[in-house]
């Protein structure tokens, strides 16, 4: 397994540098995970790209590893290296060498860079090929790379040049064999498997407000709008961004929103509309660390409970709480059927880990997706403007949806208590008949959205329990040890507790979770009364890594 | 079709002598005129005793929150352009929670007509001053007096750049009615301010009130002047009614390709085939 | 016990009324407890007070009552009337006269009302009039509440005439021994309470967003906002009050916001800026039923669990959750102690119940309240352009506030996560050292809030469990059986749940919550693993009724 | 006091070249020259690259949320109208998300001074349209093209009634720091829109772009004359740097009872008398 982190100060470019890296090996038959850091603001800071590559599936990040490269100083001064590790950095402009540590191989950015008569933006290409060079590798594969980002002709000619020079410097070799080429499978970001499942989906109206790590869902389908004519608005706010969703639910489109915890804050009070009006919508909410701002870039998983209860009194959602970018790409597809089956909210939630760092996955297969949207009333073309029982009880507690423009379907989408027409009314009697049939429809989506799941031997010592993206470090501590297993929750509500329960009991459980309250603990207290004692809990802002987690767990737990 | 083809079967719950009354049966003139069928129409409601109207209306309907009646109308909007979307909401409502919304509304220039209710308070939660309250006068919320500046709700849509503004009058049945048919046939956002008496809490605001005040735009005056417009907008004693303001400027449904030639709704939903994007992904 | 009820249609006046009724018995020596229920319109619907008087203390409403006043027709059709009923009512003016149940007494409104050439408001005193002469009361001790109640002499002139001629009308009489006279005891609803609280408490600043049931709080505060030197504010919204009442108490003042669920839903991302601003709040929210607008003027405890889990990411916030008015009083004068000791967010939890209803308290005693303002520091004039370490650990988790204007005191109050002088950073030392000590906070405040209470036999054959206005109920019910007792929540947020734990085990436990999905059974189990099986629960948007419920309990548990 | 007095000893990690730093500068300036202790001012932030201004400010300051900025503004100057209140946020933060409460703030006339950072553009989230961008231009957002009509902040300040009104620019730091002095010295509510390249995200809207574009209002302008007011504002080829506009209002502080005599700082926290009041409720 490789691991390589590049290093250097924001708006250098970093992040699409690791990304092609990524992709490189990935092209070459390894599989990959692309792990980026990188603060609140446009220059300057300190970024960071760390990749990890194996012939073996690779899930998550590691605390240590194997190469840095030193775009400037910066990286070296905020990285802990050690002697175990290789150093690519640019000896002469390094001020403190005393920093220098590890194996240092020099590459000469500010040499190069002159000599080519070019910007600081070439120091990506110079490492690139550099690295290129350091692992015996094809420079031909690097230069296709290059030549698919750098449309522009002459940036494709600056950048060919600087990975030349690059590759010209090193003459170190590190034994790594290159197994079959592949073109086949994909490397992307959580927030591309989202928009993939969304446009999959038919997904064609989008309203939300940028906030990280979810604008590039923004990003990605405004990209696309006009080919999958998708309608996609950037809002004065986020409670603009949910009602245009819900408005647009309503008249009929499959409508989405995506934010994160602060934006997702002031969409609270649109959630109970969507709630009551029962306007399907799907919710991506990808969380980070707060309270309120707090840390922008980073990661947590601190928003669970905040996502199960928000908004006054109490109503039926989905919360879906994928592990993966296949499970990002499937559950955001079913996402759009089961809001319109059961004309509820449903979450995504991810977060920002899983959001913005690459994984490699198969293509998905769409073949065997069906769009299911639900009971949706043809019309009578005979009494076009008479009133429709839209809130009456078809089956599983869910009522018929008539779309606006809809001959004999009219009916008054309410956010208030309402009868079955929609109009308003206060009466106890209709109250609880229209709160029960909203809360009947648990019942049935308990068993159409997925189930906790046991990943590695049945009977290991100590089972882990866990849910988001925390599965993509246990998917990589099962490639080391066989004493530990995990049970993973892909959904947190609604579920068949009395099943879960069975499936926790008598293990050696240990929470695991990116928060500080160990939220899931709470959940599966409140539902099941079981308490799970032990819990390994991180909050500063970063995501477990791999190999700090698996210390961990056996310290705690073995 | 007929106004009373309109009503939806619900009895009103305003308050005798409303100026809601007069908005309803003006509402349901308008488009009996236009002879708009009511499933093509979605009627949106903010919270108030103005949002109500919905529930009195033989059509589509959306009672959204307090508030937000901008951005679900734009929702609805873009998804089938088809539709007659015509909003009602309270002053409290558009121009006090809403009044961001508002503004981006008229920036998108939408085929939307708004009515605003303007009763110079809050009139579903029993009293409170409300933005457009003028300076020192006691509600409940203000029992010493008003000290924010009133709000010149017209005038901020024309600084926001609104394509259709006037003015109505809940006295002045008729006349309203001809200006919202000439709303919902604007195409683009109009923004129908309508002096609505509230004979309960907005007292100081009442039919003499306004009676004494208002007057007609004459025939002859050009909605496409905005110098006039503006003028008129700030006059300070009288109170013009009529279509104040009136400009062309394309909707952003016209600008968006993605519904040029049929509406979403048209286009119905279908799975989509990415494997070709998925090749860039390799 | 009397319970009678007034009712008629929205707009007449009938809440002054019940008020009116309410002080004089309890001017007669009565405890009285008035309940009103009224529609979310103006004019019309139907609005009805029900009061329940005795010489013992009185808490609740109950289902059966003795008495109605029918003001019109609308309270005959919309009341069961039973044949042990007696009614008050204009038998002429009554369309359907089948519907005319119970021992009727005849109260000809039309004819007095046309005789005094009056209008129809003055039927309430008309009403009032015959009651009195019904219960063979003193009409001077009415007359003197309709002197205080119309200051406008004219207005008094036509009530006290109508009163005479209601009182002229009635010949029957009640027995009804008057026993001592009361001056000594107030009447007053939940937001009243609240208000007083909180002018006690030295608030200063209030902003908000009328909203029922929360808003009558607005209309106090502003009606007494020269005499104390209070600044209200009506705000444009919810999110604009709750901000600037953070930027008040960040400048110093003593704020309050006060809102009901949906208006809440617009401040939970303001609610986390307090949280990370540690700065102090005390936010007033009265629920009602929802989703979204749901049933604007009717009750429900229906947004607990939001309450807890609000906002992006985690943090402390105090959660009170009063059952009575003196708890809401003394509660709300000691959550802004709360907030300014510990720099956070703290809740008064009410509903419309509690909020509105109204109670027979001894006046508040506050000789033996203290305000206690935490840590401020005093400022050092040699340096005034310092900064200062605002939020480094003084104790218990809490740091030093600093007022602006203090010379050495600067500091940047953050909604990111920050060092201790409040500066950006996104260091993950510091994120944990930051957290650490701002939930460190939890173990001393659960010293400081209230804990959960038993009332009645402490051996009674069940207990049940419940929080905030549902203990008006069960001390209702804990006058009639000692086979009952209860375990009270007055604050659910944060608790010593050990102790907890060990109070409610090896009981015969049933939990009684006016919502649907028994949120503090959920809250127990999460915290103790402890789940209550048995539930009384209702959400119909009315409380429970002293009599329905007490049926429901020995149904369900005796 | 001198401008370095007023660094807080953080380094600005705004872009090289960015607009920003030249309102820092003026900032600096200003105070410096006005001569107001850091103590005693409060720097209001939202969230963007303009927000971060406060960490590079000696004086208290509070970093509120995205939009947040007038009420929190509010809160603390009509709890202690002796600070200086001095808010920076962005075009995105305070003409996008903050619009309803930057209207209702204008309503309001509190003496605080609100410098909107104008980059046509939101600079922190890496390069989206924000409401003043004009149409046609590609962002991250609109890779389309925006189809949204820009906002004009200055005209709908005017209409919601703000007392002054004046564009500062970057590229001008003298007269950036004289108009921002101005602001701080009129006793109300102060609108500064300041253009604020971006030279990262908003390269349309750069150096070159204003420097041919901008002229200083000539020194005998009479910022009191409306008419002449909104010819500035509505310039569409030039643009006039400097006060716009500039009336006289009472201040809200001015107007409340409750804080003639003594701040409400100063006034402190009592435990209050209630018994009195209690006699009421008998
Ligand atoms: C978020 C939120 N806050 C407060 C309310 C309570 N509320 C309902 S209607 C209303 C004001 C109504 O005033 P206006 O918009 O002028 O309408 P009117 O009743 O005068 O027609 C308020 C504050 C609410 N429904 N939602
Ligand atoms: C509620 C919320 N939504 C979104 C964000 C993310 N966000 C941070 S800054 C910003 C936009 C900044 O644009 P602008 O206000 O113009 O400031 P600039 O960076 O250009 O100075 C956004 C959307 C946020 N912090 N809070
Ligand atoms: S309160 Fe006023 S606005 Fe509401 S129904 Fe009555 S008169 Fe009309
Ligand atoms: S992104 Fe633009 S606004 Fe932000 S710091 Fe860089 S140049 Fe300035
Ligand atoms: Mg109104
Ligand atoms: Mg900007």
């Amino acid at each position: 397994m490789l691991k390589i982190k590049i290093g250097g100060p924001a708006g250098l470019g970093i992040m699409s540098t690791g990304l092609m890296l990524s992709k490189l090996f990935k092209r070459l038959g390894y599989t990959v995970h692309g792990y980026p850091e990188y603060p609140s603001l446009i220059r300057g800071g300190y970024n960071n790209y760390l990749i990890i590559a194996d012939t073996n599936e690779v899930y998550a990040p590691y605390k240590k590893y194997d190469i840095l490269v030193a775009l400037t100083d910066v990286a070296i001064t905020n990285e802990k290296i050690d002697e175990g590790m290789i150093l690519l950095a640019d000896i002469e402009s390094t001020k403190d060498k005393t920093n220098l540590k590890g194996k240092v191989l020099d590459l000469p950015f500010k040499k190069i860079l002159s000599k080519l008569e070019v910007n600081e933006i070439a120091k990506n290409s110079i490492a690139l090929g550099a690295l290129i060079k350091l692992f015996n590798l094809d420079f031909d594969c690097l230069d296709e790379m290059l030549k698919e980002n750098y449309s522009n002709e002459k940036l494709y000619k600056i950048n060919h040049q600087a990975a030349i020079e690059g590759y010209n410097t090193i003459q170190e070799r590190i034994n790594f064999s290159v197994s079959k080429k592949d073109t086949e499978r994909i490397v992307l970001s959580g927030n591309e498997a989202i928009s993939l499942g969304a446009i999959t989906a038919g997904v064609n109206f989008f309203a939300t407000y940028p906030m990280t790590p979810a604008s590039s869902i923004l990003h990605f389908l405004a990209e696309h709008e006009k080919s999958f004519n998708i309608i996609t608005k950037h809002t004065e706010d986020e409670i603009s961004a949910i009602n245009m969703a819900i408005g647009a639910s309503y008249a009929g489109a499959r409508s989405m929103v995506a934010t994160s915890g602060g934006g997702f804050s002031l969409m609270v009070e649109g959630l109970g509309l969507a709630a009551i009006a029962e306007t399907p919508i799907v919710i991506v909410e990808s969380q980070r660390p707060g309270p309120a701002t707090g840390m922008p870039t980073w990661t947590e998983q601190g928003d669970l409970k905040f996502v199960l209860n928000a908004s006054q009194d109490e109503f039926v959602r989905v919360v879906l709480t994928p592990g993966d970018v296949e499970e990002l790409f499937y559950f955001t597809f079913e996402a759009f059927n089961l809001a319109e089956k059961y004309h509820i909210p449903v979450f995504i939630l991810s977060d920002k880990f899983l959001s913005e760092s690459h994984f490699t996955t198969k293509p998905f297969k769409t073949d065997h997706l069906q769009i299911d949207r639900g009971l949706i009333f043809g019309g009578d073309p005979e009494k076009p403007m008479e009133f429709f029982p839209r809130y009456k009880e078809v089956e599983k507690g869910v009522g018929m949806r008539t779309i606006p423009g809809t001959p004999g379907g009219l009916y008054k989408a309410p956010g208030n208590e309402h009868d079955e027409y929609g109009f308003v009314t206060d009466n106890a009697e209709n109250r609880v008949i229209q709160q029960k049939r909203r809360f009947k429809k648990i019942n049935y989506i308990t068993n159409d959205i997925p189930h906790p799941k046991l990943y590695g031997k049945i009977d290991a010592e100590i089972t882990v329990v866990c849910w988001g993206s925390v599965k993509m470090q246990m998917m990589e501590i099962l490639k080391i040890t066989d004493r530990i297993n995990f049970i993973h929750f892909p959904a947190i509500y609604p579920l068949d507790w009395s099943k879960v329960k069975t499936m926790l009991e008598n293990r050696n459980l240990i929470i695991v979770e990116n928060n500080m309250t160990a939220q899931l603990k709470s959940v599966i207290a409140e539902n099941t009364g079981l308490i799970i004692e032990k819990t390994i809990l991180k909050y500063d802002g970063r995501p477990f890594f791999a190999d700090e987690l698996y210390e961990k767990i056996t310290g705690e737990a073995l | 079709m007929k106004s009373v083809d309109f009503n939806s079967g619900k009895i009103p719950n305003w308050c005798p002598g409303c100026g809601n009354f007069a908005i309803w049966n003006a509402i349901k003139g308008a488009i009996a005129e236009l002879d708009i069928n009511g499933k093509d129409i979605v009627n949106i409601s903010g919270i108030g005793c103005s949002g109500k109207m919905l529930n009195y209306l033989r059509t589509y309907g959306f009672h959204t929150l307090h508030g937000r009646t901008m951005p679900v109308a734009t929702g609805v909007k873009l998804t089938n352009h088809k539709l007659t979307v015509i909003v009602n909401g309270g002053d409290g409502d558009g121009y006090g929670m809403g009044m961001g919304h508002f503004i981006h509304a008229i920036r998108r220039n939408l085929n939307i007509t708004y009515l605003i209710h303007n009763n110079h308070v809050y009139g579903l939660t029993t009293g409170q001053a409300s933005p457009t309250t003028d300076k020192g006068l006691k509600s409940k919320s203000t029992p010493h007096g008003v000290i924010d500046e009133p709000l010149n709700g017209l005038f901020v849509s024309l600084s926001a750049g609104a394509t259709f503004i006037a003015r109505g009058y809940s006295g002045d049945l008729e006349h309203l009615k001809s200006i919202i048919k000439a709303g919902i046939m604007h195409n683009g956002f109009s923004h129908i301010e309508i002096l609505q008496p509230c004979v309960t809490f907005g007292k100081h605001y009442g039919y003499e009130y306004y009676d004494e005040r208002v007057y007609r735009i004459a025939d002859d005056y050009d909605p496409g002047n905005f110098e006039e417009a503006l003028k008129l907008i700030r006059e300070k004693d009288k109170i013009a009614l009529g279509i104040i303001y009136k400009v062309d400027r394309p909707t952003q449904e016209e600008q968006l390709p993605q519904i040029k030639n049929k509406t979403l709704i048209d286009q119905g939903i279908v799975k989509r085939d990415i494997s070709a994007m998925l090749k860039s992904f390799a």
